[in-house]
């Protein structure tokens, strides 16, 4: 299965004219493979692939998609709401809203990929 | 010895600066980097407690110490993937 | 997001050769309808969109797709979910597996849509 | 009155055929109409407590009444969508 994420034309009240995600390429990556790694110890049958994209996002682009494959449905469906959470936490992505009148970077979650409670709300959110 | 320190988002928008090397004393850790940043940088001790930092592409604790050549990313606090309404 | 459903080699112990599926095609498009529109009592921001495979479909090919659209990802992944338990529940169509030596018609569940318990089954496996 | 009988997946291979018109009484009812193709082809008896019906391609219950003209199909426990492992 695949999750699509798609750029919002609404957001906090604010009309976003467009996107720009910009990632610490390296350690991003690495967080993917952590991500698959995490998601491999609780679905070990299901396998995820992640995406996400840099630069500037239009309206109604993907700006991350995320592919979890496995025999059993409920695993890749599990697998694949872990990752989307779990990349919210953990991901070095920042997003630069660019809205009508002003520009914001979207700060969420500070990343830290130790944090067991963290960890432990994403697995619940994925709904085993 | 000298790192290079690397700034991302907002951070480095505060900073003016993505990326400079820096001399940091024997024994520093990431925490003693951040504090010579911040002292250069002032805008940015609001970010004290939400940053991230990464050596070497990799997440790193406050604690951990640095070596020469090393790369020290601090990360404000991250909002990849989708948006956060639910 | 997306669900496909690939047909596997393996079931129930036997090497499946390929499938072929049937439907009692206008009552199947009806179970389809409703099946969104139950998810829209429940999800009403999702938008679901369901195509299933009939006739012969090979290993590793598609047998049913859904896509679910929703602004907000949980109601997308629940709807996704329920989508595809309840078309197991009521869509009018049969898997036939040809397998080596041999072949066999699969048969699940009695269809029944006024049955509230398999609803809320379906419901609680959509993980809300 | 004169309806159109279908059968589907393996009801249709027991019985070998997949569609035929029969006359049935005024009043007759979904389960009616069953009953009459279960005595005539009796390897569907098995079948009695798990089939579903239809009638004019909406799903009906056994006690639904049926109309001169109705197509009347009889379903066995379906099993679309992906495999049940879970």
């Amino acid at each position: 299965m695949h999750f699509v994420g798609l750029v919002r034309r609404d957001n906090a009240g604010r009309r976003v004219a467009w996107l720009e995600y910009e990632a610490y390429e390296p350690l991003a990556l690495g967080a993917f493979d952590r991500i698959a790694r995490e998601a491999a110890r609780h679905w070990p049958a299901a396998h995820l692939a992640i995406h996400h994209r840099t630069g500037r996002v239009e309206l109604g682009e993907p700006s991350v998609v995320i592919a979890a494959a496995s025999p059993h449905r409920a695993e890749a469906f599990a697998a694949c709401r872990f990752a989307i959470e779990r990349i919210k936490q953990i991901a070095p992505i920042w997003k630069h809203e660019f809205f009508e009148g002003g520009k914001v970077w979207i700060e969420g979650a500070t990343a830290n990929p130790d944090d067991e409670r963290a960890l432990a709300e994403a697995v619940r959110r994925a709904c085993e | 010895m000298r790192v290079t320190v690397r700034l991302f988002a907002r951070l480095r928008d505060l900073a003016g600066a993505a990326e400079f090397a820096r001399e940091v004393p024997d024994g520093a850790t990431i925490e003693t980097v951040w504090q010579l940043v911040a002292a250069e940088f002032p805008s940015l001790v609001a970010y004290t407690r939400s940053i991230s930092a990464a050596r070497n592409a990799e997440y790193a604790k406050p604690s951990a110490p640095v070596a020469d050549g090393d790369e020290i990313a601090f990360l404000p606090p991250v909002s990849g993937g989708v948006d956060d309404h639910v």
